[in-house]
């Protein structure tokens, strides 16, 4: 699997609801490292997803980032109700198949799946 | 090499390398035909150009990182492989008008056939690029670049209605002879000459090249709103002299040749001998550095090692960028397309191309993880966006214009 | 952001979306020179041999395998660009992730070199000049 | 976008294409007298400027060069144009004498750089005459323009 098997990929709950578009992959730099490595390994922690768009938040996801003013609104407008699901809740990926044709790749949720904040700082 | 002395090679350099073949045929054009009633387009140009060449070589100084690697991290493969698309083409148009201008100007001083130029200055300008020290082309061409300032003085020793000209500037209004969207059509060319894309694009790669450090930024800052300002106001001397001169004889620039005459009418072959070394050596810098913004922005893109700093054997597919716009700009004009057309056409697209530019620079300048404790102020930020709103109402605006008027015609 | 969230608790290492601080970054080598860019990640099961290419539910714990660099717009076509044609650089080899990812080894080492690698040896070093320092003193 | 850019700039870089109704073919064909009246005067310019010592021989060459180019690139425009009626032809029929008409001194201008024939005096007579008629020519285009 690759990071662009699930970025831009449709998300529905277990009832087939839309829920939105996974816009970003959490990782956690908490795996022991390898053999040789320097740096953790990175999990897979968990799905950006966001309602109504594929488009990125150009950065402004990060709490700590508010300027300039109006670009980091529209932003934020475009993105709000945006949410961190924890990857256990993942039910399951597109096929390889699905993936390779282009169409009818979807992320389905497990059922009572929770919502985190999203936001980093 | 820093102090005063490093600080006055840098601000001239801004101000000879400030003007290419963009600004030099968009103002005499806009000159011969509304007076200076649109230099009020040159005024937001440069600011504008102040403003994101700041922020652009304050983000390479600060993070190490130039505008196109900027441009793919925010926009993504997609809108930034699009942006690349669009600046390529505008950069290698720029490049084939540059060295068309490059061409035109050498023939005012031989009388050899401009088409025989164009491949000898497509070869001096690889063999610059394959050889010359970074910092050494920048301040040659960059100096040499200031004879343009035979504009300015031609444009006093005509002797003009100075308080005719301020009433022009300061209440612009369209001229009776000419439409209003033409009028328009032409701010919007004016406004893509002076913030060219390939600009940022070099200024930000060239901060990297000469290794800008944060104790560079106030050198950096200074070049730029001292530097810039002066190359504008040589631009306003360019649309000055064709207002005095050729506006009142019905003469419409369409020829680099045409530029000059009032030069000689005012100051003599003196005077007109070092405005064509400054016409020469501003198309020359402008072909390099649009030559080296091809490779920036796709060696940048896709991540390959570039740089003049760099054997060209260590950044060779920068080089091989390089080497294929010269081939297709020389290509584009073996065609016999009007160089001066092409510099029309470039400066437009230029202007469509704009706002993809400038957003990701604006938004990474205010990005604490790129820049620290240097990012933007509330003023900066306030000017950027004000401008980001122009510049997207120009590109929308442009192509349409561009048909209305036929492009100007 | 909106109320209804879940407060996301503490994570016990540094935190990192792929699509902010990885993807499209510049990836430089030891010296600092550049390597290519982050075109795509490779995710895998732990454990599992980095050739099988499967897609994986929250079932299985999920980490990076490595920084992948190929053809980049083989997704605006359409389709997933084949994996045989994209460079990989494993995840052990990054040690650190600023404005560009930084890797351990040289940067000659991985296959995402080997065009610059093969110009500049069968090309460039033939012509005269190409391999002069415009650094150094004339 | 590429090749939209490139084709746009490759057909921008011809002379205006042709134009099927009255009032456009009439605006046509102001168009390319004026510019043919453009690089009359630019010769003119040229040649006083040379006579005063200002302009070096050379540069007056690539001037009146470019003028040539641009009488000639003229009058290839406006006899490219279709017109719809006889009246419209009529015009451009005068059109087409006026500018034909100043490529004749233009180019004379390059002779009497190299070898000082025709006088000067003459040849500045010539453009005036020349200017005069595109003059007279391009009013009367766009008296019938604007009557259209």
């Amino acid at each position: 699997m690759i990071a662009g098997d699930l970025i831009d990929v449709e998300v529905r709950d277990a009832d087939g609801e839309r829920l939105g578009y996974v816009v970003d992959l959490r990782l956690v730099l908490d795996r022991p490292p390898e053999a040789g490595a320097v740096l953790a390994g990175a999990r897979l922690h968990g799905l950006v997803v966001s309602p109504r768009t594929r488009t990125s938040f150009l950065g402004y996801e990060r709490t700590s980032v508010r300027a300039p003013w109006p670009i980091a609104q529209l932003l934020r407008r475009r993105h709000r109700g945006s949410f961190l699901v924890h990857w256990p809740d993942v039910a399951s990926v597109p096929s390889l198949d699905a993936t390779r044709r282009g169409k009818g790749a979807i992320v389905v949720l497990r059922r009572g799946f929770d919502r985190y904040d999203p936001a980093l700082t | 090499m820093r102090g005063p002395l490093a600080v006055a090679l840098g601000i001239l350099t801004a101000i000879g390398g400030f003007l290419d073949a963009g600004d030099l045929v968009t103002n005499a054009v806009v000159g011969s035909r509304f007076g200076l009633t649109l230099a009020w387009v040159v005024v937001m140009g440069v600011i504008g150009i102040c403003v994101f060449a700041h922020m652009s070589g304050k983000v390479a100084a600060v993070s190490g990182r130039a505008t196109f690697e900027i441009i793919r991290e925010r926009l993504g493969p997609r809108a930034a492989g699009a942006n690349l698309v669009a600046s390529l083409a505008v950069t290698v148009l720029t490049l084939t008008a540059e060295i068309g201008g490059m061409a035109l100007a050498l023939q005012l001083a031989s009388s050899v056939e401009r088409r025989l130029w164009m491949p000898v200055a497509a070869l001096a300008v690889w063999l610059v690029l394959w050889r010359v020290r970074f910092q050494v082309m920048e301040n040659v061409t960059g100096l040499l670049g200031l004879t343009l300032i035979g504009f300015a003085v031609a444009l006093y020793l005509l002797g003009p209605d100075w308080g005719e000209l301020a009433r022009q500037t300061l209440q612009p209004a369209v001229p009776p002879s000419e439409g209003a969207a033409v009028y328009w059509y032409f701010a919007i060319a004016l406004l893509g000459a002076a913030m060219t894309p390939y600009e940022v694009f070099f200024f930000s790669s060239g901060g990297v090249e000469e290794r800008w450090t944060v104790k560079d930024l106030a050198t950096s800052r200074l070049n730029v709103f001292v530097g810039f300002p002066f190359g504008g106001v040589l631009s306003i001397a360019i649309a000055g002299c064709a207002a005095v001169v050729l506006l009142p004889l019905g003469i419409e620039v369409d020829a680099m040749s045409q530029i000059v005459l009032p030069v000689a009418q005012a100051g003599g072959p003196l005077l007109l001998a070092v405005v064509i070394v400054g016409l020469v050596s501003a198309t020359t810098g402008a072909a390099l550095e649009t030559a080296l913004s091809a490779g920036y922005t796709l060696s940048q893109y896709l991540g390959w090692s570039w740089g003049k700093f760099r054997r060209p054997a260590e950044a060779a597919r920068f080089h091989v960028a390089m080497i294929v716009a010269l081939v297709v700009a020389v290509g584009v004009l073996m065609t016999g397309v009007d160089p001066i057309a092409v510099t029309e056409y470039s400066v437009v697209f230029s202007a469509v191309a704009l706002p993809l530019t400038y957003l990701p620079i604006l938004v990474v300048a205010n990005d604490p993880e790129y820049m620290g404790e240097h990012v933007n102020g509330r003023v900066l930020n306030a000017v950027g966006t004000l401008y980001l709103v122009i510049l997207v109402v120009a590109s929308a605006a442009a192509v349409p214009l561009m048909i209305v008027t036929e492009a100007g015609a | 952001m909106s109320t209804g969230l879940l407060p996301e608790p503490d994570q016990p290492g540094r935190v990192v979306d792929a699509e902010l601080h990885l993807l499209d970054r510049q990836v430089l080598d030891v010296d600092g020179e550049p390597v290519c860019t982050v075109d795509d990640l490779e995710l895998g099961a732990v454990g599992d041999d980095p050739d099988i290419d499967r897609p994986l539910a929250g079932d299985t714990t999920v980490v990076v395998t490595a920084l992948l660099s190929g053809p980049v717009l083989g997704g605006v076509v359409g389709g997933r660009p084949d994996s045989s044609r994209r460079h990989r650089i494993a995840w052990r080899y990054v040690t650190d992730i600023g404005t560009a990812v930084h890797l351990g080894a040289h940067g000659e080492q991985f296959s995402a070199t080997w065009v610059e690698r093969w110009l500049r040896e069968r090309v460039f070093s033939r012509i005269p000049g190409g391999r002069h320092d415009p650094e150094a003193d004339e | 976008m590429l090749v939209g850019v490139l084709a746009g700039t490759l057909t921008g870089c011809t002379p205006a294409g042709t134009r099927s109704d009255a009032a456009n073919v009439l605006g046509s064909i102001v168009e390319h007298l004026e510019a043919a009246s453009s690089a009359v005067a630019t010769a003119t310019l040229a040649v006083e400027l040379h006579e005063q010592g200002r302009l070096p021989a050379v540069t007056t060459d690539a001037a009146v060069d470019d003028a040539t180019l641009t009488v000639s690139e003229a009058v290839h425009g406006i006899t490219t144009v279709v017109a719809p009626d006889a009246g419209t032809a009529g015009l451009r029929t005068t059109a087409i004498g006026a500018a034909s008409a100043a490529l004749g001194p233009v180019a004379d201008v390059r002779t009497w750089l190299a070898d000082g024939a025709p006088e000067g005096d003459d040849l500045r007579t010539a453009l005036d005459e020349a200017a005069t008629d595109l003059e007279a020519a391009t009013t009367a285009v766009e008296q019938a323009e604007a009557a259209q």
